[in-house]
């Protein structure tokens, strides 16, 4: 059961994947995209990491997506839609594409390790969410502060390179 | 030992710097004041260098006005400064033929002056440097310092082609000399390896004991690094190019000291380093001197252009210098170090003879002269002179010099001696055909008749060249008898007993540095 | 089941990186790249799984955090491009060379 | 004595600096100031050689020149016997042909260079004549080969001068050269050069087969300096220079230097009957060969030039066979009268405004009556007539060499001698006796007998011409000169020596020099037989013979050009630009920088492409990990 | 307690600069347009006080914020190194932003961000931090490196660097995953002992996973072949954040590979060494050769700067005290060297024509003698000719390798180094030996960059005479 529940999400989350690279309309690759990001949400959960795919339902297939797709708004559609589908030398994208996929294969069926705790430790009280919470301000304090310091940054470059008279 | 009590060494080598530092405040337009001011530093340098030679003392082998300042504590590196019998001359060499160099340029170079005369005083700094250091790190920093100020010397106050020419000259120079920078460290880490103390001494590093496999390659490091500074033959093409673009003060001091550092090198390193590979490759630096000696000849011999022919002849005269180093012999050490003198002083005042009538001429095709007899005497006769010193007639520096490297490979093997004798022939014929075609003849080049002779500076330089032309020829007793006991102590470093180790003897010496430590 | 997640990771990173490396358009390559990081970050949790641990979901969060700064910084480049050139033709971009 | 014997060879040497750097003032006075200083010269070196003649060897060392570890040369001056009689010659004729050339030279623009050189040339000669080791009579060797080469290129605007004097420098450098070698090997056996130390020692020392190398290598020293064939190539150019020069340098005293040095180094010679051999027949067969190109020369300095090459063999025959005294004697009398025919020639050449051509002269007898009998006597003397001095000497030489077991040397001796008597009196006949060739030319050129300041010294040259010989007669059993020299160079002990009659030897000589004057006075006087029908008769030897057996254009075209050419476009051309310059040095930056051209094109500037770098480093990387697990 | 004020006081040099970003941020939105250069006052002032406090704190050792975050000697000198480069970059950008009329606090801020970023990835072992940091700092970097908005080849520029940076980000994600999921902790010195005790196969994953991440710090240092981005970006970026991110992330993710490398990586140290080796050649090898056919000075800086990443490679394959030193002394002497030549960049571009060429070097040695001088200095220190800087450096980087025995990486590299001087000189060149031109280009004639060039000048002369408390403090340095 779990398996083909695994199957299916795989399918989903890899299809859309490959739906983004080979749609040569970019509206459509976002949609593929966030069929992607809730394949991977599937995956999270049953991994048991309910919160991480809450929050990548929410940050990825929500808002990132839509942050993509407003900023295509933004742009003639189609200025957009006329951009070839590939690069010249596909062939050699696809080739380094399977490379990686080949040498990161080989280290997943070689890669072992202790599987004892598989799926234990992740919750307090059943909560995945709790557990977060506790390592990430017992533990991960300062990572998290630095995070924040990045979200800054982005905003701020955001708003540096886009503003449209930048001395106002 | 430093019987000066006086720090004399790091005066000499940087009192051209300070005055750099002076002559750099002076206004660029006051271009008299800055040819004296330049003038006069050199020549105190020279004057203070002076006491290096009477207090010198000739009985000993060991490093005199020594100075040692820790440099870089953590490694070991050391202000470490001194001469010997070896360096001396050339220190001396230095401090003289700088301002002579100096004073040829005053109206040859008439652009950047103030830069120009910057450079010559770095340069002074860089080349003592190099002569004086006892730490190889030291000797390596001044090795390559002194390319800056050659290189700037040549881009800039060169002729067309000099770009091409001072890159070559320094890229060629920089790439050799960095394989000597592997070999110092290698020298540095196998002492310590042996010792258990980080010193770049190099009279420590020579009692380093070598595994066998890496003495060679070190040999080889040192050898290529100084081989294309001599240039011997066939590391030597930077040469003419060099010479042919350089202003006439770059070449004289190119010819008369940069060269020596590469015959210097081999002194100071290559023979007492590494005795056994000395043994081993001398008979291929023989060679390699001698196909240098006559194959310099053999192109000299074809120049079209005198600058380019001097140039050749200097590969040919330090092929003389190499072979008497390598023939491993008394008196063909003491003739090698007697022949780099020599050859600072006539091929030095050959280019300057070369200088003062390109500055008249602008041209320095041979093709383009002819009959200067009738029209400057005084110069012809002047650089008559220095062409006999240079093909080595008897009486004059060039005879003593090579007569004692011949006789030093006479007696290291006779059949070198027999083959370079025959040297002396071909030198002859280069120099005098280029004389002929210059000096004598008819005046067949209008533009000629315009030549004035040697004025009163010209002759300010070339009478003290002239003066040691003689000097040596004659009296050679007073160069030879102070670089004597040095030579000796090379000579005997350089065939002392074998000390390639193997595996087992290195561990056994590492136990008995371990043991005795703690 | 292990090797089945990371085959999945695996093939999001290819394909992302694919993506990146064979697409013109900017914004495909961004969601590319949104792709690949997602495909590397899963590893996180299913290793936090599989070890029962919990600190790889948290650092999944820094990742998507990360991500998402990237995002917001690649869109603005997106607008620049845009706003330059009128398209986001990332091979209309490629005058510094050599 | 030690301050003279100094002085003796000071003496030109301040002439040389006098002359030399204030030659700009002392221009008018020139001549005299260099006179007086060989003046000075003769008379001083008169003590030492009395000295000498009671039997003493002066010898006094000044101080050590080169001090080497191996070997000490010291600067160190020595009259024996030897070096007696060539201080003697040396100071004598220069002394003459000084005062000869205040006249001969006058009004040249380069006087005052001219005497400078001659002065400095002396001293050198000195120096090598007197020097005590080999080395210092290196220095004075090197130096007479310089002021040669400065003297021939005297006249530095004339092209044929300058080269000229090149070609003797550069010829004699070969010569130096073995002559180098020689001395190294003499080091090399005694650590030391030093006459007083070698010689000695030198038959417990050496072998014989080292012994020939040292003989060898000095006698192609010896070769090049007394231009000995093939080195001789240099001496016939060498008459480019002033007439004086030819006469001093390279007839009477620069010349027979080589002969000198073979002489000093008896010691070893005698133990080296190869050697000897060599030199011996080198010697014999120079004198036979160069008196052949004598017969058809028409330059009158030419013509002297080849026979001082041919009586150079002589005396090389003289020292070859072991006769040292022998050699030593013709280079004595050789000087005297050699000095003469030159200073003849050359006031024929001063009276005539320098031209040279024996067609253009004829009857100058009228004209110059000193100087045509002063030739005469020159020429006897060359000839081998008794009394005059050259039949003292050539008689001795080749009677020695027939006594020590030489005839066919002897043989051609005597041969030569007849070519000798018969190119000589050709000379004089043409020259001064018959008609004039060219009428008017005399008129026109205001020919006359040359002034007093050279014609004394032609005088005095001609009178030891004439009695010079007379050292060599046998007094009381004693031949005084062969007395003198014996005692430094002993003749070499030959196991059969052979004896033959004196008179007939003598006969033989004397006949052989009467029947080449006779052939010479028929031929040119008595024109029974023209010279013209001879050379019609023996065309191809003629035609060899008057371009002296095409050997400077064998030289040129098969030694000098093509080693220039290699030199040129082989050498410096390929093996300098090409092969090493642009081969080896640029081509490592050449490398570098293909090197750099084809990575460049890594950075296409599409980002995609840089990615693919970014992959292909992971797959590069991690593959070889994974392949290795795999 | 969880945390304390220890911790505070353990990042106290990125707090203040935080701080002052923050103080910026604030005060921007009520400055008039004229006085916007007193947000340039501020951070230096800000990096100033850091420094200082830095410098203060040179010697402690402590760990904050559960291990996170190390304050130790590497940390401190590093961080003394990056925040003198963030000052000289500050310096270089007031009048340059006034002339291109950008003059917003935002550079600033984003600038001393990234500072604290680069801080903060130098001063720790966990990898996760590592990462953020990293992402932090190129963030940042992207948009400065396309601040000159209405420059196409800015905007190029970023988007390049944009893509690429991710691109080998996510390996880095990769890696730590893996390292992560092989060890249970991203802690160095954990995965060190963990490590230490893997069997075959644990340590063949890990060599991959290190490989990974490799490619992130790889990416960062210019490393072969995750240097593309290099040259274009140098080019585009303005002058003087090309200075500054051609040093600080440099210095940052050096640090960073070193300790992940020598604490972290240690049991497999005959591996990355087998692969920096390779990585070391082809790096500088591509670097120097490429540059020779550089025609303008940003990019060709832009290649130097790579071979001179794969010069301090040698430093780290030697794994000995003296090369690891060695890396942190070249780092030192390379902000002096390369500043002053992005200074001289700067200094020759205008406004109108913002071209960086070679060309226009033209006879500045004899119209600016000051300046023309200092480059001279600052090529032949790059090139590594002694008295400089750059030849004290390379020395010790080579030594560092011929004590390990590696002669040939030691011979490739000075051949390199050779190879170098070629296109370093040719600068020179340029400045003195081609003649003055005929019409002068004006100059961007700008007090503070005068300064930073004079003071690069002069450290990298002093330096390169007495580099040896430098030295000592490089070596000493490296506790770990």
């Amino acid at each position: 059961m779990e398996a083909i529940v695994f199957y299916i999400l795989a399918i989903i989350t890899v299809g859309g994947g490959l739906g983004v690279v080979i749609s040569q309309n970019p509206f459509r690759a976002a949609l593929w995209m966030v069929l992607t990001f809730v394949g991977i949400a599937g995956l999270f959960v049953m991994l048991h990491a309910q919160f991480n795919a809450m929050l990548q339902l929410i940050v990825y297939a929500g808002a990132i997506a839509i942050m993509i797709a407003l900023t295509m708004m933004v742009m003639d559609r189609r200025n957009l839609n006329a951009i070839g589908r590939f690069n010249p030398q596909p062939l050699w994208a696809a080739m380094f594409g399977a490379g990686i996929l080949a040498d990161l294969a080989v280290l997943a069926l070689k890669f072992k390790i202790d599987l004892s705790n598989a799926g234990k430790n992740l919750a307090i009280d059943g909560s995945n969410t709790k557990m977060i919470g506790d390592v990430l301000f017992k533990h991960y304090l300062f990572p998290f502060e630095i995070t924040a310091i990045i979200l800054l940054v982005a905003l701020l470059g955001a708003v540096v390179l886009t503003k449209k008279d930048i001395n106002q | 030992m430093n019987q000066l009590h006086f720090p004399i060494l790091s005066l000499i080598t940087f009192i051209p710097l300070m005055g750099a530092f002076f002559v750099a405040l002076i206004n660029e337009k006051n271009e008299n004041l800055i040819k004296w001011f330049t003038f006069i530093i050199l020549v105190i340098d020279f004057i203070v260098s002076l006491p290096l030679f009477f207090y010198f003392d000739p009985t000993t082998y060991h490093m005199q006005f020594v100075e040692r300042v820790p440099w870089i504590k953590s490694l070991g590196f050391e202000y470490h400064v001194g001469v010997d019998g070896i360096s001396l001359f050339l220190v001396l060499l230095t401090t003289f033929l700088t301002p002579l160099a100096q004073l040829s340029t005053w109206s040859a170079i008439d652009k950047k002056v103030k830069l120009f005369n910057i450079v010559i005083l770095l340069m002074q700094t860089g080349m003592l440097g190099v002569f004086i250091s006892i730490d190889m790190f030291l000797f390596y920093v001044f090795w390559e310092v002194q390319l800056i100020p050659m290189y700037l010397m040549i881009g800039i106050w060169g002729g067309p082609n000099r770009v091409f020419a001072t890159m070559k000259f320094f890229l060629y120079t920089f790439a050799g000399s960095v394989f000597m920078m592997i070999a110092i460290m290698a020298l540095y880490f196998l002492n310590h390896h042996f010792t258990g103390t980080y010193t770049s001494d190099m009279v420590k590093l020579m009692a380093t004991p070598l595994p066998a496999h890496l003495q060679m390659w070190l040999f080889l490091a040192f050898f290529i690094a100084f081989a294309i500074k001599v240039p011997m033959w066939p590391f030597h093409t930077w040469l003419p190019w060099a010479h042919v673009e350089a202003p006439t003060a770059g070449s004289v001091i190119l010819a008369g000291i940069l060269l020596k550092m590469g015959t210097y090198g081999f002194l100071r390193f290559n023979l007492p380093m590494f005795p056994d590979m000395t043994h081993a490759f001398a008979l291929l630096v023989i060679i390699l001197s001698i196909i240098g000696i006559f194959y310099g000849a053999f192109v000299a011999m074809v120049q079209p252009d005198i600058k380019k022919l001097v140039a050749y002849s200097s590969v040919s005269h330090l092929g003389y210098s190499m072979l008497g180093m390598f023939a491993l012999t008394q008196v063909g050490l003491e003739g090698s170090i007697l022949q780099m003198l020599n050859h600072g002083i006539s091929t030095g005042a050959l280019f300057l003879i070369v200088g003062i009538i390109y500055e008249r001429r602008h041209t320095r095709l041979i093709s383009e002269y002819g009959g200067l007899a009738s029209l400057i005497p005084v110069f012809s006769v002047f650089f008559m002179i220095f062409t006999l010193s240079s093909i080595a007639v008897p009486g004059t520096n060039g005879f003593v010099g090579e007569f004692m490297i011949l006789l030093g490979a006479f007696l290291a093997k006779p059949i070198y001696g027999i083959i370079v004798a025959f040297g002396g022939l071909f030198s002859a014929i280069y120099m005098l055909t280029m004389y002929k075609r210059v000096v004598f003849l008819k005046v067949t080049n209008p533009k000629n008749l315009e030549l004035k002779d040697m004025n009163k500076r010209e002759w300010a330089y070339m009478l003290p060249l002239l003066l040691f032309v003689f000097w040596i020829g004659l009296y050679p007793n007073t160069f030879l008898s102070k670089m004597r006991v040095s030579v000796e102590h090379l000579l005997q470093q350089t065939n002392r007993s074998v000390k390639v180790i193997d595996k087992t003897q290195e561990a056994q010496l590492i136990k008995t540095v371990v043991v005795k430590k703690g | 089941m292990l090797v089945q997640y990371m085959i999945v990771s695996a093939l999001l990173i290819a394909i992302g990186a694919t993506g990146v490396m064979i697409k013109r358009n900017f914004m495909i390559v961004l969601m590319s790249l949104e792709i690949m990081i997602n495909g590397a970050g899963m590893l996180l949790i299913v290793m936090a799984y599989y070890l029962g641990n919990v600190s790889g979901q948290v650092m999944f969060l820094f990742v998507a955090a990360v991500a998402a700064s990237e995002t917001a910084v690649g869109l603005a480049i997106a607008v620049m491009m845009y706003k330059r050139k009128g398209s986001v033709d990332i091979n209309d971009f490629s005058m510094l060379k050599k | 004595m030690s301050g003279i014997l100094l002085f003796v060879v000071l003496a030109p040497l301040i002439g040389f600096l006098i002359n030399g750097i204030f030659g700009k003032w002392t221009k008018p006075y020139a001549g005299v100031i260099a006179s007086l200083a060989l003046a000075t010269s003769f008379v001083l070196g008169l003590f030492p050689i009395m000295s000498v003649l009671h039997g003493n060897i002066v010898e006094h060392i000044y101080y050590t020149w080169l001090p080497f570890k191996e070997v000490v040369i010291p600067f160190g001056l020595r009259v024996d016997a030897l070096s007696a009689v060539m201080l003697f010659v040396v100071t004598f004729v220069s002394t003459m042909i000084h005062i000869y050339s205040i006249g001969y030279m006058h009004g040249d623009p380069g006087y005052s260079r001219f005497f400078a050189y001659l002065n400095l040339f002396v001293t050198s000669m000195l120096l090598l004549v007197l020097g005590n080791n080999y080395l210092l009579m290196f220095v004075g060797w090197e130096g007479v080969g310089l002021c040669s080469y400065l003297l021939i290129g005297f006249w530095y605007e004339k092209d044929t001068a300058s080269d000229a004097g090149e070609k003797a420098f550069v010829v004699n450098r070969i010569g130096d050269a073995g002559f180098t070698i020689g001395v190294m090997f003499i080091i090399y056996y005694f650590g030391s050069a030093t006459y007083a130390d070698v010689f000695p020692r030198a038959e417990e020392v050496l072998n014989s087969t080292a012994a020939t190398i040292i003989g060898l290598a000095l006698f192609l020293g010896a070769m090049g300096k007394s231009a000995q064939f093939p080195l001789y190539i240099w001496l016939t150019d060498a008459m480019e220079g002033p007439t004086p020069v030819s006469s001093l340098i390279h007839a009477a005293t620069m010349v027979t230097a080589g002969v000198y040095m073979v002489a000093r180094s008896n010691a070893i010679f005698s133990m080296a009957p190869i050697a000897q051999e060599v030199v011996a027949s080198v010697g014999a067969f120079t004198a036979f060969y160069a008196a052949t190109m004598a017969l058809t020369h028409k330059d009158i300095k030419r013509i002297l030039a080849y026979s001082t090459l041919s009586q150079l063999g002589y005396m090389f025959i003289g020292v070859g066979v072991g006769a040292y005294w022998t050699g030593m004697f013709h280079l004595m009398t050789h000087a005297f009268f050699k000095g003469l025919l030159f200073l003849g020639a050359g006031a024929v050449m001063h009276s005539m405004r320098g031209l040279l051509s024996i067609d253009l002269m004829g009857g100058l007898r009228k004209y110059m009556p000193q100087t045509a009998i002063l030739m005469v006597i020159a020429s006897l003397a060359i000839g081998g007539i008794p009394p005059f001095a050259g039949f003292f000497s050539k008689d001795a030489i080749l009677a020695h060499a027939l006594e020590f077991g030489h005839p066919i040397i002897w043989v051609v001796g005597e041969i030569t001698a007849f070519m000798t008597a018969f190119y000589m009196f050709r000379f004089v006949f043409t020259v001064f006796y018959g008609e004039e060739k060219v009428p008017g030319l005399y008129h026109d050129l205001h020919t006359h007998e040359a002034p007093a300041v050279m014609t004394i010294p032609m005088w005095t040259l001609g009178i030891l011409s004439m009695v010079g010989g007379f050292v060599g007669l046998h007094i009381g059993g004693v031949v005084p000169f062969e007395h003198l020299i014996t005692q430094i160079a002993p003749n070499t002990e030959v196991a059969n020596e052979a004896h033959y009659s004196e008179t007939v030897l003598i006969g033989v000589s004397v006949t052989m020099g009467i029947l080449g004057i006779l052939a010479a006075w028929i031929i040119y006087i008595k024109k029974i037989i023209t010279a013209e029908s001879i050379a019609r008769a023996f065309k191809p030897i003629y035609t060899l013979l008057a371009n002296t057996y095409y050997v400077d254009e064998f030289v040129a075209c098969c030694i000098v050009k093509p080693f220039w050419w290699v030199s040129r476009n082989f050498l410096w051309k390929i093996v300098d630009v090409i092969l090493i310059d642009k081969g080896m040095v640029d081509g490592a930056g050449w490398l570098a920088s293909r090197v750099g051209y084809l990575l460049r094109f890594i950075q296409t500037g599409f980002v995609n492409h840089y990615a693919y770098w970014v992959s292909l480093g992971v797959i590069v990387l991690s593959g070889w990990y994974i392949v290795k697990i795999i | 307690m969880l945390y304390s004020m220890k911790d505070l006081v353990a990042i106290m040099p990125e707090l203040i600069i935080t701080a002052f970003a923050f103080v910026i941020l604030l005060i921007d939105l009520w400055l008039p347009k004229k006085s916007k250069g007193l947000n340039g006052v501020l951070a230096l002032l800000g990096v100033a006080i850091a420094f200082g406090v830095t410098v203060s704190m040179y010697g402690t050792n402590m760990t904050a914020f559960r291990g996170m975050v190390v304050m130790d000697n590497a940390s401190n000198f590093a961080g003394i190194i990056m925040l003198l480069t963030t000052f000289a970059a500050i310096i270089l950008s007031l009048d340059f932003l006034k002339r291109e009329d950008m003059n917003v606090g935002e550079y600033y801020e984003i600038l001393l961000f990234s500072l604290v970023a680069m801080m903060v990835l130098a001063s720790t072992y966990n990898l996760i931090v590592m990462f953020i940091a990293v992402e932090t700092l190129s963030i940042g970097m992207y948009v400065l490196t396309g601040f000159l908005r209405d420059k196409d080849e800015s905007v190029e520029g970023a988007m390049k660097y944009f893509i690429l940076g991710s691109f080998a980000s996510t390996f880095l994600v990769l890696g730590i995953g893996l390292m992560y999921g092989l060890f249970g902790t991203v802690d160095l010195t954990i995965i060190k002992g963990g490590l230490a005790n893997a069997d075959s196969l644990h340590k063949w994953a890990s060599i991959l996973a290190f490989l990974f991440i490799f490619v992130g710090f790889g990416f960062k240092i210019a490393a072969f072949p995750f240097h593309s981005w290099t040259p274009d970006v140098y080019a585009a970026a303005p002058t003087p954040m090309s200075a500054f991110m051609s040093v600080a992330p440099k210095v940052a993710s050096f640090l960073a590979l070193l300790r992940f490398l020598v604490v972290g990586m240690s049991p497999i140290e005959v591996e990355w060494t087998k692969i920096l080796w390779v990585v070391a050649v082809f790096t500088m090898t591509f670097g120097n050769t490429v540059a020779l056919f550089q025609k303008d000075l940003k990019r060709l800086l832009g290649y130097s700067s790579i071979a001179h990443a794969g010069y301090m490679l040698v430093g780290i394959v030697a794994t000995n005290q003296l090369g690891y030193g060695a890396v942190m002394f070249y780092l030192f002497g390379y902000m002096f060297m390369n500043l002053g030549a992005f200074a001289i960049a700067e200094f020759i571009s205008t406004k109108q024509d913002r071209g960086t060429e070679i060309a226009s070097l033209r006879g500045m040695g004899y119209r600016y003698p000051l300046m023309g001088a200092a480059m001279l200095l600052f090529m032949f220190c790059l090139a590594g000719v002694p008295p400089t800087v750059g030849f004290v450096g390379k020395y010790y980087l080579f030594s560092a390798a011929v004590k390990s025995h590696l002669y040939l990486l030691a011979v490739i590299g000075v051949l390199n180094s050779a190879v170098s001087a070629y296109f370093y000189l040719n600068v020179i060149v340029t400045m003195y030996m081609k003649g003055e031109p005929e019409n002068a280009q004006p100059v961007f004639n700008s007090f503070p960059l005068k300064v930073v060039v004079l003071l690069g000048a002069v450290g990298v002369i002093y330096v390169g005479i007495f580099p040896s408390t430098f030295l000592d403090l490089a070596l000493h340095s490296i506790g770990f």
